[in-house]
């Protein structure tokens, strides 16, 4: 069992790490991310510039700590607020059935039929590029899946024989949901928003490469791809190191999923 | 031994039909009376169990009427059933899905204690407030040391689950324990300590029992009377002294073929 | 008439990495019996019975010892020799009905596929002989053979099953719990359509069950199996009056029997 | 066959619902389509000239009047004027499409290469190397943002090598970078879910069956087992094959390959939104018939499906 907590120690340490960036980002980059220094201009990596600087002369070092706070943050906010929406609406309408459980299937299959990528593109189309529209885009995408899966945890538990035994103990549907159900939903739930993280943080950056996320300046590391783009010849750096950054993150987060649904699986499965 | 009287349990002309118009439980009339076990044979889909969720209001029923303790349990709506619903409590087939795999033992053995606050199990009545102490008294009487009761469920054997689903069974002290197949996944040996450990306890509490089996063998050692149930109807009914008669349905003997070969 | 025997197992040790599954047994099962074997959950029953056809899963081997099936050492065969014997020579029956066919074939198409592998008949007499085996097993013969198996009962289901092992008269047919997942009806019936069939076709039945019950009425030879070992062995008569060992006493008295009531089951197991 | 009818039915009511959603955006959303009409060629215009445009196009109905214009014109195939480029949205739409689609297709055709055979195979020799390379593959490729892999692609291939072209698309060589890189991506994903349905057809009780049959290990795979795991798989590419469209979105822009994912990325910066809600249609409708593909190869695959009529699982 060694391997198993070696491998939580590190995925821990990791967690640390990166929230140790996220929150205090803004106070540990040496420069201000944003001020542009023309002189300063695609300066190689150097003691002064960690990472060098960018086209108009800005640390990249600082840059690519702040972005990790938007890029980063903005994934976890997403991801808060489609628990908040999804889990609630999906534990509801499995656990209640009938009619509202029909009406909220059709309005998933809706949003299910169409790719997500599509429909986040299509909702930042129609309310305008931004962060805010992006992170509303993606919001509605993303609350579906979660109430998919809270609905069908609740719909496979609530024919188990300890759930009759709660109502013959006469429990309320309300006490069964918190004590019974909650649980489980809690496990699945974790799994998929870690392996979901990956992806919000793949489509916050693709989108704000293609201009429809962050705005010019703010230092997002998508946007740092696209700026990076006229510049292969003299200076690579500016496009690897974005997009290193990106996948480190999301490699931490993928690496933390597959852990979990390992781990969750063994309970799943003895239970 | 068997406390003549009192009717525990009276069903009368209760049908159950599933919407696909199958009559899962055609006009059953039973009646189980204080201390005493009634035995119900069948083969599946003879409707026994269908039988046993109306009883225990899992399921609503379509026509007739149960009274448990004189006081109706069907048509009363969901407050007033409360009171009523706490006599009665049930064992099933498969001890896994009986117990909740995310709690603790102790949890699920205590959660009709914790939630029937009222209750006031006359075995317990000296530690009603100190709830580990009566979850260690209610595994010694089922005979399961108490270590287990820090567990999870897939810690332990299907032989010590039952005994856990029993123990919460009894904890409240209801007046009948509904058991459909409760040995039929467990193994002959185990089966059989889990059928002694019923019987002790019946005459120790003198709680009554429905015994729901396919199996005609357990079902006449554990009752008094026995029913036989074919395709949602009672086919036959005596009591364990006359099994053998000839005077039993055509359908009883062909049961009695097979078991006691 | 002097009995040949069909299948000897000697000495035989199945492990799972280190862990012992089942440790030196002995048995032989000749021409025309009803070995059963039996024994509780984990005894390691149905992986004996699944070592004989070469059907381990991967990650449990046959350690040491030998299964010889007319002389010939099935252990160290190699797969594809082995092969030649399943569904010919051994065939199996097992407890999941819905697993004997493949959903999205008929059961026609399916007892066609066997017999082409194992025979070169032609396609009509091919057809003959499976509506044959069907009408063995009293099924409706046409019916069924055009049906697919979600289109047929439980009972129904494992009489195809039976059809399919018996198709090519094997000397030895496995039933690995056939009658548990049935009503107690339909399981005797399915016990009666074995007991004929093997009269009929003179194989040898090597029965796995957890149900003495069904012992006392078909079985003639029995194996009382405990954690992978063979606790008593012999023939039926001998084993169930006068059983040697703890155990096997254990086991006949922990049966509520109809005709003796007693208070207490005897559980000191 | 009633079961296929009642499907069709609902997809087009799908579809008209679509139509309804995207016109409500369109009306709802911020900033006045008349005033982006004009100053788009930055010529200072006056507030009559808006109100006359305003008037003639008939901004100024009712809401369900223009609606039903809209829905005439649209069953005339008339799905109004791009603001940007003013030709009609249709052509628009109609000559970047097959741009689109055989990008689609060489993406998914470079997905099936490399995700079938290295899913099959860490399925059928699970735990040994190549199980354990094809799960690397597979966390890797999910981590790697696939328009910063075509970023890489055109650093090596086109900066340093100059071997193929990172623009346009008249030719096939335009074609190989952009489908490698959403091939790729999309095979990591594809790769896991294919072993794993697998894996489970591999574990069904009828394959022990039809071993126990003597049936060669061959024809188990290809009548038994690959059969079974072929609806599950025919689902997870109906989703992926969903997916990849949003993927060459990206792609598109990345190598400014001139699809109908470009378009509408330009179109979503200039506000045209005729440009939008015409590729809402359009992916609405490619999004149906993909659903419908699907439907129909369970009712094919599946026996109890077509028999009992029972829907999808």
């Amino acid at each position: 069992m060694i391997h198993r907590s070696r491998a939580r120690i590190a995925v821990i340490v990791t967690l640390a790490i990166l929230a140790f960036i996220l929150i205090l980002a803004p106070y540990i980059a040496p420069f201000d991310p944003t001020q542009v220094k023309m002189e300063e201009r695609l300066k190689p990596i150097s003691m002064e510039h960690l990472l060098g600087t960018d086209h108009l002369g800005r640390d990249v070092f600082s840059r690519i700590l702040t972005g990790a706070q938007t890029t980063v943050g903005a994934s976890f906010l997403i991801l808060f607020i489609s628990l908040l929406v999804g889990v609630p609406f999906g534990l509801l309408s499995g656990y209640l059935g009938g009619k509202i459980d029909r009406i909220f299937m059709r309005i998933v299959d809706a949003f299910m039929t169409f790719p997500d990528y599509i429909v986040a593109i299509i909702l930042s189309g129609f309310l305008g590029p931004g962060m805010f529209n992006l992170v509303l885009a993606i919001v509605m995408v993303k609350w579906v899946g979660y109430a998919r899966l809270a609905r069908s945890v609740v719909l496979t538990e609530k024919q188990k024989d300890y759930i009759s035994m709660a109502k013959i103990n006469g429990m309320s549907s309300l006490n069964i949901l918190r004590r019974h159900m909650i649980p489980h939903v809690t496990g699945n739930v974790m799994v998929l928003a870690t392996l979901d993280i990956g992806k919000i943080i793949l489509m916050i950056a693709s989108l704000s490469y293609i201009g429809l996320g962050a705005q010019p300046p703010a230092p997002e590391w998508g946007a740092m791809l696209n700026e990076a783009k006229g510049f292969f010849y003299n200076a690579p750096q500016l496009m690897l190191i974005p997009g290193l950054s990106i996948m480190m993150v999301v490699l931490i987060f993928n690496l933390l999923g597959d852990y979990l649904r390992d781990h969750f699986d063994v309970k799943n499965q003895k239970g | 031994m068997r406390v003549v009287g009192q009717e525990i349990l009276t069903v009368k002309n209760l049908s159950k039909e599933y919407v696909c118009g199958h009559k899962a439980v055609d006009q059953v009339s039973l009646t189980v009376n204080k201390g005493e076990c009634l035995g119900i044979v069948g083969e599946s889909g003879s409707g026994k169990s269908t039988l046993a969720r109306c009883l225990l209001a899992l399921e609503k029923i379509d026509e007739g009427e149960i009274l448990l303790k004189e006081k109706s349990l069907y048509n009363a709506n969901k407050k007033s059933l409360h009171p009523v619903r706490s006599e009665i409590q049930a064992v099933f087939q498969n001890p896994s899905a009986s117990l909740n795999p995310k709690l603790k033992i102790i949890d699920s053995l205590m959660e009709p204690l914790d939630f029937q606050r009222k209750i006031q199990p006359s075995f317990l009545m000296d530690i009603r407030n100190q709830r580990t102490k009566m979850a260690e008294r209610l595994f010694e009487m089922v005979g399961l040391p108490s270590k287990y009761l820090s567990y999870y469920p897939h810690e332990l054997s299907g032989g010590q689950k039952q005994r856990v689903i029993i123990a919460r069974a009894i904890s409240i002290e209801p007046a009948l324990i509904i058991l459909d197949e409760p040995t039929a996944s467990l193994d002959v040996s185990i089966q059989a300590k889990i059928l002694n450990l019923l019987k002790d306890l019946q005459e120790d509490l003198g709680i009554s029992y429905l015994f729901i089996s396919h199996d005609l063998a357990a079902v006449n050692f554990m009752s008094q009377r026995i029913i036989v149930m074919k395709q949602g109807q009672i086919v036959d009914q005596c009591s364990k002294h006359d099994l053998f008669s000839d005077r039993r349905h055509p359908y009883t003997k062909d049961l009695l073929h097979v078991f006691e070969a | 008439m002097i009995q040949v025997t069909v299948l000897a197992i000697s000495d035989l040790t199945i492990q799972h990495r280190k862990t012992m599954i089942v440790q030196n047994i002995e048995m032989s099962v000749d021409e025309g019996d009803w070995f059963a074997l039996v024994g509780e959950s984990g005894s390691g029953k149905s992986v004996t019975a699944a070592a004989i056809g070469g059907l381990l899963p991967r990650e449990l081997k046959a350690a040491s010892g030998s299964i010889l099936l007319d002389g010939k050492n099935l252990v160290n065969l190699k797969e594809r020799e082995l092969r030649k014997y399943r569904g010919t020579v051994i065939s199996y029956i097992f407890q999941d009905y819905q697993g004997a066919f493949t959903p999205f074939m008929k059961i026609g198409a399916q007892l066609d596929e066997m017999l082409r592998t194992h025979t070169n008949h032609s396609k009509k007499e091919r057809k003959e002989r499976a509506l044959h085996s069907l009408k063995l097993v009293e099924l409706p013969e046409e019916r069924v053979y055009n049906s697919y198996s979600f289109q047929l009962s439980g009972g129904q289901l494992q009489r195809a099953a039976i059809a399919m092992a018996m198709i090519l008269e094997p000397k030895l047919l496995i039933a690995d719990e056939p009658t548990t997942a049935l009503d107690s009806m339909t399981a005797a019936n399915i016990l009666q359509l074995m007991a004929d069939l093997k009269e009929k076709a003179g194989c040898a039945v090597f029965f796995i069950t957890h149900d003495l019950r069904h012992v006392r009425k078909y079985a003639n030879k029995v194996a009382i199996m405990r954690n992978g070992v063979i606790v008593e062995s012999g023939m039926k008569s001998n084993v169930f009056h006068q059983p040697k060992h703890e155990y096997t006493k254990a086991l006949f008295e922990a049966i509520p029997s109809l005709r003796k009531t007693s208070a207490r089951l005897s559980s000191h197991l | 066959m009633k079961q296929i009818g009642k499907r069709l039915l609902e997809l087009c009511l799908f579809l008209f619902l679509l139509s309804i959603i995207s016109f409500v955006f369109m009306k709802a959303a911020p900033g006045d389509p008349v005033r982006y009409m004009l100053n788009i060629d930055d010529v200072a215009i006056s507030n009559e000239q808006i109100e006359s445009l305003r008037e003639e196009l008939g901004f100024n109905d009712p809401v369900y009047i223009q609606y039903w214009n809209w829905l005439i014109r649209f069953f005339q195939f008339d799905l109004g004027d791009s603001f940007m480029t003013k030709q009609p949205v249709i052509e628009e739409l109609a000559s970047k499409i097959p741009a689109t689609l055989t990008l689609t297709f060489s993406s998914m055709v470079v997905m099936m290469l490399i995700a079938v055979p290295l899913g099959t195979l860490a399925a059928l020799y699970k735990n040994q190397w190549i199980d354990h390379a094809s799960r690397i593959f597979a966390l890797i490729g999910a981590s790697v943002p696939s328009f910063w892999l075509g970023l890489l692609f055109i650093q090596f291939f086109s900066v340093e090598l100059g071997v193929l072209p990172s623009m346009g698309s008249d030719g096939f060589f335009h074609l190989i970078m952009p489908s490698l890189t959403l091939g790729i991506a999309m095979a990591a994903v594809y790769v896991r879910l294919l072993r794993s349905s697998l894996l489970e057809s591999l574990g069904q009780d009828f394959i022990r069956s039809a071993r126990a049959r003597g049936l060669s290990p061959k024809r188990i795979f290809i009548y038994h087992t690959f059969r079974h795991c072929l609806t599950p798989v025919i689902t997870i590419f109906g989703v992926s094959l969903g997916s990849l469209l949003g993927g060459t979105v990206i792609i598109e822009v990345l190598f400014s390959y001139p699809g109908v994912g470009k378009l509408v990325v330009e179109a979503i910066i200039r506000r045209d939104y005729p440009i939008i809600q015409g590729y809402v249609l359009f992916m609405g409708l490619f999004v149906v018939i993909i659903n419908l593909l699907v439907d129909l190869s369970y009712r094919y695959l599946n026996p109890e499906i077509r028999l009992k009529g029972a829907d999808r699982q």
